[in-house]
This record gives structure tokens, sequence and C-alpha cells, in this order.
């Protein structure tokens, strides 16, 4: 219960800062909410159920480009448009899952990182629908959820915010669940898992799902709120930039991804207005964090007393 | 009646015949020991009958049901529950989630309270919050056992229960596994032959990967064969 | 989230009159008479990333037009600031540079960035913050009609005007039978689709075409592609491994028959063509911009701007010859920053209330006349396609040196278009 | 060209990507072996030895023949010298924890290369080659350094070979690899391994971009393909096996070439990365790991 007020104080929280934040960090909350949602979709995998994808742009870059080629070229309607992007990122994780978890570990990641890597090529090779690495933008039309413009800021929160808040409170869900409580023991030993009667690789492709279907989400909203799809977003960068903001805020906590993501996303806007050298900063403050917080910020909460946050 | 059958189980590590041509059978409702010397291929053998370990040829009965190619998960829904010889515990998880994970399988409605009279049912009831890898190892074997239990098998399948159980303990354990029959059948193995000979019901005794005997404890006592590869060293 | 950045934003060096100077971003301004209040422009930076050594240039000339603009008395009697942003080469952090620059800095508008891929995903950022955005970019993505009313290229000509305006010379004076060799992602592809339509206009052929993929390291292997009959080989290849390939091609053909040679400068900006692996482009031909090594028949405005921006006769920083500059495009930052200069006094800036009038004056623009603000030479500008056309060179690599051998005219590089940007809304 | 010509062509090049992949690879995969974390800076690495290579070209007077051999001894050691630095300051202060190791790496890649932007700059800038020849083919012509850089990668590796198979280092490295607890009551310094095995493996990164350098410029965003090609290149030879990693490195970077033969670049280089996502579907353990 205590958990349940807690996290509902954070998103209560977090509604109400658009009120008070001036524009430029009004849009940045927008921006780090939908990573934030993406970094959330990549922590059920990760964090709870054990696995180190690096190919994660896949259904990032996946459920933008469905998003955003449908809505500019298919003719759909925004709405319709928007709901395939999650429906591509699922769909592009079940694909991934029922090769790639045959394998486990390093091989994983490996697996992962080069179906990301062959589908970048791939926008890349067909530029003449993809834009290439240029990408395309969005008209305005595109970005109208019926009497919701995207391009407002107020509406572009509210949208960020109503796809975080289902994002983090899906995930609280899932994680108190019974579903849940399967994942978090494939994680920590898949064999006794099995041998309670659970099949570690149906327990893998769901949770590989979910979070292909958070990240295409992710995707999706982001390229419809800020009127661009491009390459860039399904290179290998896009793949790590989600372990970083898990590892930072937490591994396996449910708030760790909001708390990374934002971190981070001000630890490079702060370091690029102090100094010219800003990766230097960059660099340094990560390795300060991680030799403070090796399991992240909330993982050091979590061991130093609150026990149950999760 | 016969719970379980299993015929001409094979099952070979490169050129170790860790199994090597076993028929097995398990009646409903007893307690049935599996001894013989180290190596003589026990945990194959319930490896196998779990489906932890794929078998090379034979097959396997169980409840008249022809599980052989079925995956060890697949076996746990059939009622085969299997508790590990190493404490095998979730030691990151609460002794709580641990046999909620079991008791869920089950499709129990009220989770909370069948798993606490799950941890009751072991003398856990106390340690439900701690985290797993906290408890003591007598505790681990404890609830180890709680989680097979909990997942209310038709076949427990128990891997040296009472190894590191100090005496006190292993009496608890033994009024345990005398409760559960004869609605649970408990398939043993146990090095502890004053618990075996206390215990089982009958007894089958492997050596080099093949049946040397098999029959009551009295029976396998004056075993003669058994005798001289086994309990007379 | 981090409250002390959002609350206190940290200090942010800014450029003033070629001064560094420190202030607060948002600490409430002093009253001021309007008029000697400066004007604040966004530069939005390639300071690191892939396009870092094009950044470092535009940064320096950047500052340099900001001195001889403000030594002349500013713009419209206002001193003028720049505030350099990073981007880091990145389209994402592009368009938050954009909103960091408008929404945080109050610049009164925004220019800079020549990377396409930044360019066009902060695009509809800033005409979603109603700000002026002028790219510094040779990418058709401006022309193409992508973008918006509120993004203007008044400083570099696109590179479908470019390749059209180089096809007539390449086909009658190197040869007919092309074969291009280009990066396999837009930029490449805009060279490709471009170019061959030009050189069959021109009665020519493109008889292969080559994409490399990008990242790639090493060319050999896709020499052998090139067909006998090639007479012209086209390559633009933008990226650090140019000079491999290069060298490459040299060990390729040797000192045996090979096919004329044509490139972009792109390839070679910010390399010093003395190096010892590009002997083998010697006597071969490049599109330039603007002409690396100072010609004899320079302009004064073209040694002016040289000065200005520090930069010996070889296109090389003046206090480290090594130090080779990006001359073909950098301009491009000069004469931007001269036609916001001409678009605010056009306009009679006020303040930023004024966007939309300053976007309308520089539509109002036509004829550019050669100039000190213009020293790579004078420029139509397109109101519709918000894109400026201007004169193209062809040099020669002779003894080291690249020497010019050809200016294209105005016309030469006008191709028809059905864009439109005055009919679309602000 | 004819095909056969053009095939030997792809082969030739893909020894020499092969060549440099082997040695940058088997760097990462000793670490990964014997310390069991994945070093995200290790391309950073490679970055360093071709960037101070570029250096040592331009202060060592002579011909260029002298400052490569200088190059090919210092670049090495300076880069060895900071892995190790880098590994008693923060990878051992983590204990070597694993996801706490990618985020550490992370940093230190950044670190590395905000300082070889700020102190080398952005441009892509060649070293010379020791030596100019250039082999005539009958069809076609081909870089005489490139042979060397084939030769001097294998004598690297075969020396790599005898250190790990024959010395006492390499015994100590391996007693460390398979048991730390047991290499430790035997008395052996584990922190000293892993600090060597570290810096050693930057050693080896270094000296293949100490080789490649004069083909391949200095650029400070050069990391990152080596590390990624590096990576799948262990992985696909199973983890732990140096032999897989070498025949892995020949596979990949021979079939890249092939591949690019038959099929438009693009298109191989996306054929080439699903191959490789198959081939570790089909054989998780890699090509000579050993089946968990």
């Amino acid at each position: 219960m205590r958990m349940l007020a807690l996290h509902l104080a954070v998103l209560a929280g977090v509604a109400a800062l658009q009120f008070v934040l001036p524009a430029y960090h009004h849009t940045n909350a927008a921006r780090i909410l939908v990573l934030a949602t993406y970094a959330i979709g990549f922590n059920i995998a990760f964090g709870y159920t054990g696995l180190l994808s690096l190919g994660h742009a896949l259904f990032f870059a996946g459920g933008m480009y469905a998003t955003g080629l449908l809505v500019d070229q298919g003719g759909w309607q925004p709405w319709a448009a928007l709901l395939a992007g999650p429906a591509a990122g699922g769909v592009l994780a079940a694909g991934v899952g029922l090769l790639a978890l045959r394998t486990a570990g390093p091989a994983f990641m490996i697996v992962t990182l080069m179906f990301a890597q062959a589908f970048h090529l791939a926008i890349l090779y067909w530029g003449r629908f993809t834009g290439g690495d240029e990408g395309f933008t969005l008209s305005g039309a595109a970005r109208r959820l019926g009497p919701f413009d995207l391009a407002d800021p107020a509406t572009r929160y509210g949208a960020a915010f109503l796809l975080f808040a289902a994002a983090m409170l899906g995930c609280l869900a899932l994680v108190r669940s019974r579903t849940g409580r399967v994942l978090i023991a494939v994680r920590e030993n898949e064999e006794r898992t099995r041998m309670l009667g659970y099949d570690p690789f149906r327990a893998k492709l769901l949770a590989l799902v979910l979070s292909g279907l958070l990240s295409g989400a992710a995707g999706a909203t982001y390229g419809l709120m800020f009127g661009y799809v491009g390459g860039s977003f399904a290179a290998i960068q896009y793949s790590i930039l989600p372990l970083i903001w898990v590892l930072l805020g937490g591994a396996g906590t449910v708030l760790g991804p909001l708390l990374g993501t934002a971190l981070l996303f001000y630890l490079i806007d702060w370091a690029s207005s102090v100094t010219t050298a800003s990766q230097f900063v960059v660099g340094a403050v990560l390795i300060l964090l991680v030799l403070f917080a090796p399991r992240g910020l909330l993982g050091l909460l979590r061991e130093r007393g609150l026990r149950s946050l999760p | 009646m016969s719970l379980l059958e299993a015929r001409g189980l094979v099952r070979h590590f490169g050129g170790l015949r860790a199994i090597d041509g076993v028929d097995f059978d398990l009646s409903a409702g007893e307690i049935h020991a599996l001894i013989g010397p180290n190596g003589a291929g026990k945990s194959t053998l319930v490896g196998l009958l779990s489906g932890r370990i794929p078998a090379q040829a034979g097959t396997i009965r169980f409840d008249g049901r022809d599980i052989t190619r079925l995956p060890a998960h697949v076996r746990v829904g059939c009622g085969i529950a299997y508790a590990f010889q190493i404490t095998s515990v979730f030691p990151r998880l609460t002794t709580f989630d641990n046999v909620a994970l079991a008791v869920q399988r089950t499709g129990a409605r009220d989770l909370a309270a069948a798993t606490g009279a799950a941890l009751a049912r072991v003398g856990l009831a106390g340690e439900a919050g701690q985290l797993a890898g906290t408890l003591s190892y007598g505790h681990q074997r404890l609830l180890e056992i709680a989680m097979g239990l909990a997942l209310a098998p038709r076949l427990l399948i128990l891997d040296e229960p009472t190894q590191g159980l100090a005496t006190g303990e292993i009496e608890s354990f033994m009024a345990l596994v005398r409760s559960l029959v004869p609605e649970v059948t408990v398939l043993l193995i146990e090095h502890n032959m004053e618990v075996v000979m206390d215990l089982a019901q009958r007894i089958t005794v492997l050596n080099a990967g093949r049946v040397l005997a098999r029959g009551t404890p009295s029976a396998i006592q004056a075993d003669r064969a058994v005798q001289a590869a086994y309990l007379g060293g | 989230m981090n409250r002390e950045t959002i609350l206190h934003p940290t200090r942010r060096s800014l450029l003033a009159g070629g001064a560094a100077a420190l202030t607060a971003a948002t600490l409430p301004r002093f009253v001021q008479a309007q008029s000697s209040e400066p004007i604040r422009l966004g530069f939005q930076l390639h300071r690191t990333g892939i396009g870092a050594a094009y950044g470092r240039w535009y940064e320096r000339t950047a500052l340099a037009a900001l001195k001889v603009v403000n030594e002349a008395g500013g713009i419209a009697g206002r001193p003028v600031e720049i505030l350099f942003e990073d981007d880091a080469t990145d389209p994402r952090r592009g368009a938050e540079g954009v909103e960091k620059l408008a929404s945080q800095a109050k610049v009164d508008m925004i220019f800079g960035p020549l990377f396409s891929h930044v360019v066009i995903a902060a695009a509809p950022r800033a005409a979603e913050l109603k700000i002026p955005y002028l790219v510094c970019s040779e990418g058709y993505h401006v022309a193409s009609g992508k973008l918006n009313r509120w993004t203007l290229q008044p400083g570099i000509t696109d590179v479908r005007a470019q390749v059209t305006a180089m096809a007539p010379w390449v086909t009658q004076n190197l040869g007919k039978k092309v074969t291009m060799i280009f990066p396999d992602y837009a930029f490449g592809h805009d060279h490709r689709d471009f170019f061959t339509e030009a050189v069959a206009a021109q009665g020519g052929e493109v008889v292969a075409q080559i994409a490399i993929p990008p990242t790639e390291t090493s060319f050999t292997r896709y020499f052998p592609r090139i067909p006998r009959d090639t007479e012209v080989l086209y390559h633009v290849m933008v990226g650090p491994a140019v000079l491999t390939f290069v060298k490459e091609l040299g060990e390729f053909y040797g000192s045996g028959a090979k096919p004329e040679i044509f490139g972009f400068i792109d390839s070679l900006e910010a390399v010093d063509i003395a190096n010892p692996g590009l002997q083998f482009l010697e006597g071969s031909h490049f599109w330039e911009g603007q002409c690396r090594m100072l010609q004899p028949d320079a302009s004064e405005a073209e040694t002016f701007y040289r000065d200005a921006v520090g930069v010996d006769a070889n296109g090389a920083a003046i206090e480290d010859p090594k130090n080779v500059s990006c001359y073909g495009h950098m301009f491009s930052v000069w004469e931007t920053l001269f036609a916001i200069k001409q678009g605010m006094e056009a306009c009679s800036w006020r303040g930023p209330q004024d966007r939309q009038a300053f976007v309308e004056a520089v539509e109002a623009f036509t004829e550019m006349p050669a100039g000190r603000e213009r020293p790579q030479g004078a420029k139509v500008f397109n109101p519709k396609l918000h894109q400026v056309f201007g004169h193209q060179f062809i040099s020669k690599l002779e003894g080291g040196k690249l020497v010019k051998v050809h200016e294209t005219s105005l016309e030469d590089g006008i191709y028809p278009s059905d864009v439109d940007y005055l009919a679309t809304s602000f | 060209m004819d095909f056969g010509p053009f095939l030997l062509l792809a082969v030739m090049e893909g020894l020499v990507g092969a060549a440099v992949l082997a040695l940058t690879a088997s760097g990462l995969s000793l670490v990964f072996g014997v310390l069991r974390v994945v070093n995200v800076a290790h391309g950073e690495f490679f970055m360093l030895g071709a960037v101070a290579a570029w250096f040592v070209s331009q202060w060592v007077p002579g011909p260029p023949a002298l400052a490569f051999a200088v190059a090919l001894v210092a670049c090495p050691l300076l880069v060895a010298g900071l892995a190790a630095l880098a590994d008693r300051l923060v990878l051992k202060r983590l204990a070597y924890e694993p996801e706490a190791t990618i985020i550490a790496t992370i940093g230190l890649l950044y670190i590395l290369q905000q300082a070889a932007l700020t102190l080398y700059g952005p441009e892509a800038r060649p070293v010379p080659p020791p030596f100019e020849a250039r082999l005539q083919l009958p069809w076609f012509g081909w870089s005489g350094y490139k042979l060397f850089v084939i030769g001097a990668a294998g004598a690297v590796l075969a020396g790599l070979w005898l250190l790990l198979a024959r010395s006492r280092i390499g015994l100590v490295m391996r007693a460390t690899q398979i048991d730390r607890e047991t290499a430790t009551a035997f008395g052996i310094d584990v922190d000293r391994v892993y600090a060597g095995t570290f810096a050693l493996g930057a050693a080896l990164a270094a000296i293949a971009a100490v080789l490649i350098v004069p083909i391949q410029q200095a650029h400070y965003l050069m990391g990152g393909d080596p590390l990624l090609l590096s990576f799948i290149v262990v992985v696909i030879g199973g983890l732990g096996s140096l032999r897989g990693t070498l025949v892995a490195a020949l596979l990949i970077g021979v079939s890249d070439g092939v591949i690019s033969t038959f099929f438009e670049p693009t298109l191989a280089k996306i054929l080439a990365t699903l191959l490789v996502a198959l081939v570790l579907v089909f054989r998780p353990q890699g090509l000579f790991g050993a089946r968990a």
C-alpha cells in the first residue's frame, strides 16, 4: 500500500510539474517521460527477467517507423497509426524472441544486436521509403489525434504523461502480479523456475514481447510528438541508452528508469553548458555514480533500507 | 496401483553409462527410497523421471500417461515435484515469494492464505518476510520442501533432504514426510540409512547405472549383493 | 529529476563581440533601452560527433563574421551575440538544442547546422516554436519541400543544384561514361539520383552506381565493380575514411590506365591535400563550393574573408598550416550571418515579435550581389524554395595545389520544382 | 573484372580485416575470459593506439620505418599503462561486477573519446606506412603493406599463444580464469593478474591499431566498429576460447568480403549480419565453446 502511494505521488508530482516548468524544461520533461517509457520497457526484459538485449533500438525504431510510415505514406489516421507502433514493437519482439531466446547471456546480446543492426542497415538501404539516415518529418495533420494536436506543448506533455503513467502503473502491476513473480524467478534461477512447473521460454518471450510493446509505443509516440522519424533512432546508440538509463536508476525497480533517464538527460545538458569538453564530465560522473551506487540509485536505496521497493 | 512406470531407461554421458537400462516402478501412496553408492546414477535417474535430463531410450509412464517426451515444467503440471539436492531456493526473494511461486502454479485463489498455510506446514510461517538467502541452512532445506509440497504434487521427489540437518531437525522432517502419505507418493534419495530404513516402505538399490536390488527395508538389509556392493562397503 | 538544474540553469558562456563574457541566462534582465540590447543568435554546432571536423571551422567562421558585424556597428546599431549549442551531430540532440536556444536562452533566431539529419529533425521544432531556422547545409532538404516556412537556406546552394550545374562540364570535358561511388545513405542517394539525371540530360550515361555501406573502412573490394569502359569516376565519400579510399584507389590502378576522376571536396574537407597518401589524386578534378586555395583572380571580398577567418593561401589555419579548413562549405556560415543582418534590418527588427516579419523579409530577397557579405560570390534567392543558388567551382589538383578551371553560371544549377513555401502557413 | 580475380581480391582484403580483427578481438577475449567482464571501452583503446601512433609519427624524426617501429612498441605500452590504471582505480573497486563494469567502461569510453577530441582533434589524420610497396597482379594492384599487416598480426598472435600456453604468466592467467579462489589459495596475486590481463587486452587492441593506421587514418570515433566486431567475434568463437576467436575472426573477415562480391554492398552487410545472428541461434555456445 505504502509503495502504491509512493508511486502515485511520483506520478502526481510529474503531472504537477508541467504547471511550474519553464518552456524548455517543460519540453524536456515530455521527452524524458517518453524515453523513460522506453526505459521501463527495457527494464521489464533486463531488470526483471534478466534478458540483457543490445537490440532494443529495433523495437523503439520499429514502432516509430511503423507509425511514421503508415501516417505519412500509408494514409492511415494518426490514431490508428499510433496503435500500430506498439503492435509493431510487440510483433518484432516476438519474432526476435522466438529465435534469440534459444540463446542466453552474451550470445543473446549479440543475436539481438545483430537483428537491430540489420534493421538499421535496412532503413538506410531502403532510403526511398524510409528517408534513410535523414529520415522524414511528419506534417501537422499527421500529428493531430482527433481534437488533440501533439504540436501543442500542453497536449504533448499530457500525451507523454499518459503514456508514461500507463507504462509505469502497468509495470508496477506486472511486477507485483503472479506473472511478475515468475519473471523475477526466471531472472534469479531459470532452472529452478522450470522445476516449479513454469516454462522459462514462455516467460521470457512474454517479457520480451511486453518490453517490445512498450518500446514500440515509446518510439511511435516520440515520432508523432516531435514530428520526426529518422534512422539514427535505430542505431546501436539507442540500444545502449536504455541500458545506461536503467542501470543508473536501478535495474529491476519501477521508478529507476525514470530516474536514470532524467539524470542522464540533465547530466548531458548540464555538462554541455559548463564546458565544451562535456563528454569528459559525463564520463567522469558515470564512473563516480557507479562507484557510489553499483546497483543504481534506487538499487542503493533498496540496499539501504527500502527493501520492499518494487 | 502403480503411479509411475519406467521401462528400459538409458542415459549415457559420453562414455559414462550413468543409467543403463533401468526399470523402475512406484506404487501410489508409498514412500520409496533410492539408494546406492556415489556415482550409482541416483541423481541421473530422478533427473530422467522429473524431466531435467532427457532420456536416450526407454519410456516413462506416469498415472497411465506416457510422459517420456514431456519437458520438465509440463511434468510438474502432471504432478511430479522435485526438491533439489543442493538447496536451490531463490536467495534474493523472500521466503513468502519462494513458496508463492509454487502455490500460484496450482492456481490457488487466495495466494496469501495458501502460501501462509504451506509455510506453516513446515514451520516457517514466522520467516515469511525474510530473504530466503538469509535463512539458516536447515530452514532453507525446509523451504525447499515447502516449495515442493506447495505444488500439491502426486509424486514428490526429495533429493538428499536430510543432508546437513541437525538430529532434531531430522526427526521433525521424518514426521513431516510420514504425514504426507498416502495422498502424496514420496521418492527419496538418501544417504542416511537410519532415515531410509525408518521411513521407506520399499527400497531400490542402484549400482553402476543398473538396478541391483529392490524390496522392503528388511529384505534389502538381508540382500547379500547389496551388502557386498554397498552396505558392507 | 534534477531540481537544481531546472530551477537554476547553470551559467553558460556567451560570446559578445568576439570576447567571451559570462552571464546568467534567466536572470531578470536589466531594463534597458531596446535599441542597445544585444541581438542574440543561437548557433547549432556540431562540436562533437561525426560532424566535429566541420563544427570546429563553422564556429571559427561564425566568430569571425560576428566580429566583422559588430565592428561595423552590429545589426541596426545593436550589438550581436552568438550562443553556441552542441548537438553532437545527432538528430535528437539537435532538436533539443533548438528548444534550449529558443526557450531557455531566448535567442532571436537560430542558424548554423550542416548535417542533413540534424536539420530535418530540428526543423519541425523550430516551426513549432515559430523561430527562424537558417541552415548552412548543402543537403537537398529545404528546397525539396520537406521542411517548413521557418526554415531557410540563404547561405549555400543545395546538392541538387550543385550536381546539376556540374554535369555539363564533366560530360563535355572528362567523359560521358560515368561510374559513381557514393555512400549508401540519403546524401549519397541525392548525388546518385540528381547527377544521374543531369548526366543523362547531357547525353552521357552513368554506367555503374556503387553504393558504399556506411561505416565501411576499406574499399578495395568494391573497385572491381568499376566497369572497364568507365571514362569518369565520380566519388563522394563523406567521412573519415576518405584517405583510405583514395590510397586504395591508387594502389588498385597503380600507374596503369585509369579513368578521369571527379570528386566532391566534401570528402577532403579538413584534410591536407598534400598528404602523402593523396598523390593519386594529382590531375583529378574537384567540385568546390569555394576555392580552398587562394586563386590569382580572387576578389577583394574573398581575401578579406580569408584574412578575417584566419585562413592562409593554402586553406589552412594561419597559426597552424596542418590545420586545414572546410573552406568549400564554411562560407555559408559567414554569408548566413550577413543574410540575417540584411533580413533583420529589412524588417526593422525590434525583437522576437518580428520573427515572422523577418522570414517575410528574407522571402523578399532575390538578387544577392557579391561583396564582403558574400565572399563566395553572387547568388540568387528563390523565395518559393527558401533556397539560394550560387556559382560552383571546379578545380584541378596540380602539383599539390587546387587550381580553379571552371566556374558555373547561376543558371547552370537551376532545376524545375513546384515547391512553394510561400503558399504554406507560418 | 572477371569473377575469379574479383573473389581473390575479396579474400585478400578479408584477410587483412581478419588479421587486425583477430588481434583486437583476442584482447577482448582475454579480458572476457579472465575477468568475466565486457570492456565497452576496448574500442577506445584501439583508437588511442592509432592516435598515439600519429603523435609518434610527428615527433620521431627520420624515416617512417623508424617512427613506425617506435610506435609499435611505445603505443601499446602507453595504452596498457592507461588500462592498468583504469583497472586499479575503477574496475577493482567495483569488484568486476558485470553490470557496474558496463557503466564504468562506458564512462571510460566517453572520457577517452573526449580526450582524443580535445588533444588530437576531430580530423582524420594519416600515418605514413613504414615502407611503400605495391604488388601488381595481372588483374589489379594491391598494397604491399597490407601483406605485412597480415604477417605482423600473425606473428603477434603466435607470440600471444606462446605466452599463454608456454609461459608461467599464461599458466597463472589460466589458473585465475578457471577458479579465482583456488588461484588465491595457491598464492597467486589475483589483483595483479586482473590488472595485467586488462592491460594486455588493451595493448593487443593498440597493436592492431598501430598496424592498421597506415591504411586507415586515426580518428577519434574509430573505436566503435572494432569494439562491435570484436565482441561478435569473441561470442561467435565461443567464450574463453582463443582458438575460437581466431577462427571466427577469419570467418567473419573473409565471409564479409566474399558475400559482398555477390550482392549489393549494403544488402551484403545486412545478410552477413543476419548470418551471424543465425549462427548463434543454432549454435548458442559459439563455434568452439563448450555446451553449458
